[in-house]
């Protein structure tokens, strides 16, 4: 099992006791269970988390987690780490603070495609843009669940949504090319289906330098699927099992997502270039020097 | 004063905050009175306690929160426990018998049963519940009159379900005459 | 119905023994779980919970090979195996 | 106008839909947003609506962008809207300041919710009165209207549109969730009984069209984009033409009729419900879900015998100074509640200039007023 | 204090990099910003001085994010710092928010200029002040320091800095394009002769922390990011755990906390600088830039035999209410010089209540007041 | 002479006038000279597209410039169309509203790169990947010019700026692959030395359908080449000639720009999609239908 | 020093005759015109104007072939050919 | 009253700004004096006319534009014809002779001409015109000393231009020692 694995010693003991959790160490108990609908699978992306940082090796005190606003930007609230709630879009600039005020801290901004892509879009292209070093998790389940289901920039076209009521007339982004234009030297796409893989790419990306970007396609059965025809998360699963095709080292370009068909995952990107903090010593260096 | 205030509760997914348009409905536009509707979650993206508050008045409606429900209808044991304390003395509480354990009622409340979800299932479709609870409403009170809320039930749920809904509706108000 | 019945990476796993523990309040009713055990040792009980959703039950301990899935795909922190009898398979 | 489309009749209809409903009976026929607790079901009736009737909804990325395509709209030749609350608010602060700033028609309403920052989203606050007032950067004058139902949000969303056009100036609609998340009766008139106010198109030819050169009620007429007039517009201070000069006599100007045909055009922009004032003690002066729920203590507080009478601010701003001083001279107290920790309150102390004592009744938001902390404020303005 | 890298001496410095020189001198050591006129200076000079004290300089993609960012690195366990101007400043409201809400220490620098909008980029403007106090959405109190030379300039911005750690809430810095543009002579002391607020760290250990559980003061001690402490911070509603709780009494408890800690400590918090007020009968009530240019008018008032003494806001928020309530009791007057169309002139109205006039000598920016102006008010303030 | 090949017969009128330069009719010519300083390549840009619009055929009164703020941002002051000078970075959305609200106008973007790609990214972003009907042109002089010349979004590393004066420690955009992966319709890139070329650009620019996307490398003498050894505006037009490269149709992926090194020039992207108008009277037909 | 005496597309140009107009106090002095001409024709003067920039003048007129390259290239809309005597070449 | 007002004007790129920086910084840092020192530029990106106020004075510095500029230097023809008319009568005006065509002067100024950028580019580099003008400046007026005015040359100017300057400042100071 997994959990042998665990490095933080702190851990392995608070974990003996028999009814708890394996996970509950690294969650704020007191606050589950969580506001999440059944067979959401924001639940789902955060296992896959947690049990990334299990693995991980890091000192957990020093592994931080940013969140914006919206279902996913709960997430923040539920790990037991320190975490952060931010504004609506921000949560990549707010890391990048921490990141660079604090460079011994590991950021991970862990959010929903509406804070990060809509109104944060600039931030994420940014960062990705200048490397920081950061691990971004995106959970994509192709609306702003939080705000009741409208469509968003991730939404695939002709889907219904609360504010597409006769169907999305926008061309969504294909998250994993964006981030690849922009910069980004680990960037992944799986769906809430396959774990393991997932768990695996968040581990990966957390032990990157520089910007790496996770998207995890996710079911909203309680919007998004209920206006399209996958009502449970279950429905939303099946899809992902039936759809669900992986290609490591696909140039990201040809990874889009439509209504119906193929949902392409697998590892896009993984690159070295010099991050934004081995820039920084250099200026540093060159400032005294 | 002529102001009645109803409460309905259950959890998200029952319909019942579409119960609670229903009824403010058919008071403000089909039996020409004045009436407020409310409505409120918990911390919950969806599931959890919701309540929808209705009140209705010959006059304006100022203050716009409940000060003193008179009926609370409850489908959920966890709204049940959050809300049945606010009812008013000698009011009016009306439960769905299979979803909810009443136990020992503290204070004078007239307690009504209705099987409603039981009731909804033997029309083949659970998601009727609420307006077979409305049915059985419309019978035992006369806040809003029997026409007005079935005329607010056929122009309130999604096109197409009319029938059954109205049949929901027969249902729970048969129920209720039948108990008479 | 069953939708898949393979763990992802069935390959790489001991089989060894786990005792699942079921947090059944926490639990709502999704069945991942029960539908992507890869043996089916799972189902959705009668049973409610405080909130109204049914939890799973075990229906089959001895099928269960420990794989994990259960505990990795459940959104609610659910269900999981605890490995004190963890026994490995040469 | 176009009637085509606009609803009539009597409609159960919730707070935020009869916003929408409202704009759409004023003529808006484009609508960008940004979805947002508790003005969702504003955006969500805009776009099942716009398609209907030939209008355009277009879901932006960010609050910052709505605003300003709002404006793109309305220099497009379109009554344009958008709706938010407190977050989004401020984020629309700055292009805000270019519609003052360049004359720009359209409506935002702001569905407040209890802040600082995320604060409460589905609860309710009126924390962003002064905001509203304030919230962009450099001198200027608002509009703000503060309706107390779905009906008035349904109206005041007209007035709304028709005070924007007349005086070429974005116009706020602060509602809150009380009165946005509230379903109600909305009596919707026929479109042929609905006033609205036509945009003030240029009587001269293009050459001779100077895009700020006012009317004598201060306000320029305005040419849309594709009319020939091939005009200037810009947010740097500008002269007659529309040309940037940057320098302070340019500056005081532009900006002192900016600010003057607000002020000099009071009278007809500010609107006030008054209440048994004529022979009151005291004034419960309030506005919006909380001059709503205090008619009750103001109710019992008469039945106690107190002379009590209701001045509404359904026109916040500009601030109904005058009237303020007026009754000040006359009244021993003023009670003010407001769901925040004093905001329209302080503008009540200052007009009453010490004549008469003002006495805030305030809290942070998360739900209205408890009446009975209403009514034991007017019982103490008398004792 | 780490003193390394901190100048000592005279120095004929612009305001601007007075600005930045005073956050280093007061331990910032992170400093976010995107470029802006009239403000560029104090980000270019922060620019050069951050590496070569092993502070960081980032120039963000934004405003929203450079403030975010500072918030970030203030929870980083740094002094951070931004400094924008009025369209960048309305800007950073949102996130000023989230900053008041989460007590998140930092210092924001807004170099005002001329508005609305982009209006007058290089010249003077006080149209800010007003959005200082309001501009982000909801109910909040927040500190607001004015300096009136680039001397000032620095030594604010330590105060701000001190002032922020002390109350744990943001500190706003409300300077001019007169003042930041200007260069005079800057006397920066000895580093241990320069007193700096430390972060108020949890005594507690980690399991007992409340991130938002106050000492009497009301101000809780803040753990940073990376300590152990594993706490949750959110701009939602929260309680003492920092877990968000949507409910009116959770709000009204934080909210309450959140002002009362400002308005309880205001004497602590208000600087003024009063000048031959004893005998006064006018008042000359200023601050920033207007204070400074009024000297000149007042003394060829005092010449001219009037009793006009001085008030200084060094502390603009909280307002020094009481103290104009004093003085409104026993002087004939107030004249306010502003480089707007009234903004703190209202709130010496109202303090006055009606006991003293009170004369808004305003104008729209683009330059500093005439003295003649300001002369001409006080004669007419006395007759 | 290409002027001949003019279409609007307004402007052949007008144009009679001996001692008028051929573009005043489309000038403000009140305002000139402009504020730009010597050598500044932002007057060649306009140049350029004022040929490009006297060629265009379309109904200039109908076409519409849009401009955010900084040296390039002051374009919509000086051309004689109805033009927009809006907040900084939001000259995209407001051209949104305007061909939304009016799909008759021909809406023309014509701002800088600090505009468009800093504080304007999202926006950008997203009217690609609604391939809302616009042409964005953005002069990328690798700085802020307007508030100093400070690094920006496109800087590139190394180079020397007011706010990187140790050296720009940032990855650049490459704003043609940002765009294209953004789902722009049409991307070129060329510098203000290539100007027959840059005008046939933007001519193909206006008469695409969608969201076309033109970059122009453009000298600033005054900031960037000051520090940058590159002091005059014909210094940086000779490292254009040196160092430009036509490569038409090469993947954006490929088109990075260094601090020294081969700048490469063309179209790179040139396709067809649906429009957002299109999608929108899809729209308005479901409604009604 | 010239930088490129080679006009873009000088295969496609007709090789007429126009007469240049410089509107000197447009001018800014930065050689555009004068650098890339690709015939040689401008050379910047001695002359100030009230700015204080030297404005090209006409070297060679004879030499022009009216390709309109200094026009494109002014950044300052300060010199341009007419047309009047276009003669088209065969 | 102590307070000197002087003002500096040219055209973007003459140094004129940092000609306003090094005398107030001479008086406010080696002269021990009060001094401010502002700066304002036209419309344009760079280029066009700009000025350099200082004000110098025992006291502090209260009001800090000039009121009554008592001395005006000017290095070309536009900024000549912008800021002529606002020094004070009776005042000091120095130009650029070679730059700057004052006409007939109205009223009562006093008028020295000093061909400093002839004299710069005698140095070899034109750019040094503004140090040449400060040394002349420091040479007819005594708002500042000399010592304190060529320290601050000295202390302002790039690194490794230092000697260059100082010998640009000594010529202006030269040429008008030698007209005396
Ligand atoms: C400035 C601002 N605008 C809008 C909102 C409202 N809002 C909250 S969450 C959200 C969208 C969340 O969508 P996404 O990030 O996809 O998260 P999900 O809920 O789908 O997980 C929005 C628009 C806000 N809180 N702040
Ligand atoms: C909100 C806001 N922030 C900052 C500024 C200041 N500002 C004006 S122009 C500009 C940058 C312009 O750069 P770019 O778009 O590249 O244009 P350039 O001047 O280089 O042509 C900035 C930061 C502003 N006007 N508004
Ligand atoms: S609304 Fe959608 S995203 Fe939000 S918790 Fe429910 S299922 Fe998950
Ligand atoms: S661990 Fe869970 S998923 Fe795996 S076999 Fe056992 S019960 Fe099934
Ligand atoms: S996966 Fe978890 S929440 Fe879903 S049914 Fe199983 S135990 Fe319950
Ligand atoms: S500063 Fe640079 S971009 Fe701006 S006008 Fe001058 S040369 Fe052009
Ligand atoms: S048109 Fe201009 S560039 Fe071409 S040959 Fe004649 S002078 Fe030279
Ligand atoms: S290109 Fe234009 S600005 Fe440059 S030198 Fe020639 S005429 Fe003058
Ligand atoms: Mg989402
Ligand atoms: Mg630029």
């Amino acid at each position: 099992m997994s959990s042998k694995q665990t490095v933080n010693p702190k851990l392995e003991t608070q974990n003996s006791k028999p009814d708890r959790h394996p996970m509950d160490e690294l969650l704020r108990e007191d606050r589950l269970p969580h506001i999440w609908c059944s067979g959401c699978g924001i639940g789902v992306a955060l296992t896959c988390f947690i049990k990334a940082l299990q693995k991980c090796g890091l000192d957990l005190d020093k592994v931080v987690v940013v969140s914006g606003i919206g279902c996913t930007g709960r997430v923040a609230g539920y790990v037991n780490l320190d975490s952060f709630h931010t504004t609506h879009g921000r949560a990549i600039p707010f890391a990048t603070g921490l990141k660079l005020a604090n460079p011994e801290l590991k950021v991970v901004v862990f959010s929903g495609d509406g804070d990060l892509i809509a109104i944060g879009g600039n931030h994420l292209i940014h960062a990705a843009r200048r490397n920081v070093n950061m691990t971004v998790i995106c959970v994509n389940n192709f609306n702003y669940g939080m705000t009741g289901g409208q469509v968003g920039p991730t939404t695939p076209p002709g889907a219904i949504t609360s504010t597409s009521p006769y169907g999305c007339f926008e061309h969504p982004f294909n998250l994993p090319y964006l981030a690849a234009a922009s910069g980004a030297v680990y960037v992944a796409r799986w769906t809430t289906l396959h774990v393991r893989r997932l768990e695996k790419s968040i581990l990966e990306a957390l032990h990157k330098r520089g910007f790496s970007f996770v998207e995890i396609i996710s079911p909203c059965p309680t919007l998004y699927g209920r206006w399209n025809k996958q009502r449970t998360g279950l429905a939303q699963m099946q899809y992902y099992h039936d759809q669900g095709v992986i290609r490591h080292g696909l140039d990201p370009k040809e990874a889009d997502i439509g209504l119906h068909g193929e949902i392409i995952e697998g590892v896009f990107v993984h690159i070295e270039k010099p991050t934004f903090l081995d820039f920084c010593s250099d200026a540093l260096a060159k400032s005294v020097g | 004063m002529s102001r009645a205030e109803i409460r309905l509760t259950g959890f998200g997914g029952q319909g019942i905050i579409l119960s609670g348009y229903i009824i403010g409905k058919a008071a403000a536009i089909h039996d020409k009175k004045q009436a407020t509707f409310t409505q409120s979650y918990g911390p919950e993206s969806r599931g959890g306690a919701c309540s929808a508050q209705v009140i209705i008045s010959d006059e304006p409606v100022s203050y716009p929160h409940l000060i003193d429900p008179s009926i609370l209808v409850v489908m959920s044991q966890e709204a049940y426990n959050k809300y049945a304390p606010t009812l008013r003395d000698g009011g009016l509480l009306i439960v769905d018998e299979d979803l909810v354990e009443t136990g020992d009622l503290a204070g004078d409340v007239r307690l009504l049963s209705v099987p409603a979800t039981r009731l909804a299932e033997e029309l083949g479709r659970k998601i009727v519940a609420n307006i077979v609870m409305l049915g059985f409403l419309a019978a035992v009170t006369d806040v809003v009159s029997v026409e007005a809320m079935r005329e607010a039930v056929r122009t309130s749920v999604p096109k197409g379900t009319e029938e059954l809904n109205l049949r929901a509706f027969g249902k729970g108000y048969e129920y209720a005459r039948a108990a008479d | 119905m069953k939708y898949w019945r393979k763990p992802l990476d069935i390959e790489y796993l001991k089989i060894p023994r786990g005792r699942i523990h079921i947090l059944k309040e926490r639990c709502k009713g999704c069945s991942f779980c029960v539908e992507y055990c890869p043996c089916d040792v799972l189902e959705i009980s009668e049973e409610f919970n405080a909130k109204g959703y049914h939890p799973p039950c075990v229906k089959d301990e001895e099928a269960c090979v420990n794989c994990g899935l259960c505990e990795m795909l459940c959104p609610e922190f659910a269900i999981y195996l605890d490995e004190e009898e963890e026994v490995p398979v040469p | 106008m176009n009637g085509e489309g606009v609803l009539t009749g009597e409609f159960f209809m919730m707070g935020d839909v009869a916003c929408a409903e409202g704009a759409i009976s004023a003529g808006c026929r484009f609508f960008a947003g940004y979805p947002i607790t508790p003005a969702t079901e504003t955006a969500e009736r805009m776009a099942e609506r716009m398609p209907q009737i030939g209008g355009t909804y277009v879901q932006m990325e960010d609050e910052l962008a709505s605003m300003i395509t709002v404006l793109g709209a309305s220099w497009g030749g379109v009554k344009a809207m958008t709706a938010t609350s407190g977050p989004g608010f401020s984020l629309m602060m700055e292009n805000l300041g270019w519609g003052i700033m360049t004359e720009t028609p359209c409506v935002l309403v702001n569905v407040q919710r209890g802040g600082p920052s995320t604060g409460l989203p589905t609860l309710v606050g009126q924390g962003d009165m002064m905001q509203a007032r304030w919230g962009s950067h450099g001198p200027y004058e608002i509009i703000a209207l503060a309706p107390s139902s779905p009906q008035e949000l349904f109206d005041l969303t007209i007035r709304a549109f028709n005070l924007s056009e007349k005086y070429r100036t974005p116009v706020l609609v602060m509602t809150d969730a009380e009165v946005g998340h509230m379903t109600e009766k909305v009596v919707i008139p026929p479109p042929e009984e609905i006033e609205t106010f036509p945009r003030r198109k240029p009587t001269v030819p293009p050459h001779e069209y100077l895009p700020y050169k006012a009317d004598d009620d201060l306000v320029p007429p305005m040419a849309n984009a594709g009319e020939g007039y091939r005009f200037h517009i810009t947010g740097l201070t500008h002269d007659e033409r529309g040309y940037p000069v940057i320098d302070a006599e340019t500056q005081d100007k532009l900006i002192t009729r900016l600010v003057e045909k607000i002020r000099k055009n009071k009278d007809d922009i500010i609107q006030l419900e008054e209440n048994g004032l004529e022979d009151a003690e005291v004034v419960l002066c309030s506005y919006g879900i909380s001059a709503r729920t205090a008619l009750w203590p103001v109710e019992l507080a008469r039945r106690e015998g107190i002379k009590v009478g209701t001045l509404r601010l359904i026109t916040v701003w500009p601030f109904p100074e005058e009237r303020i001083r007026q009754l000040a001279g006359r009244v021993r107290a003023f009670v003010v509640p407001e769901i925040n920790y004093g905001q329209i309150a302080l503008e009540v102390e200052r007009c009453a200039s010490g004549q008469a004592e003002v006495t805030l009744v305030g809290h942070a938001g998360g739900d209205i007023h408890e009446p009975e902390r209403v009514l034991e404020a007017i019982r103490r303005a008398v004792r």
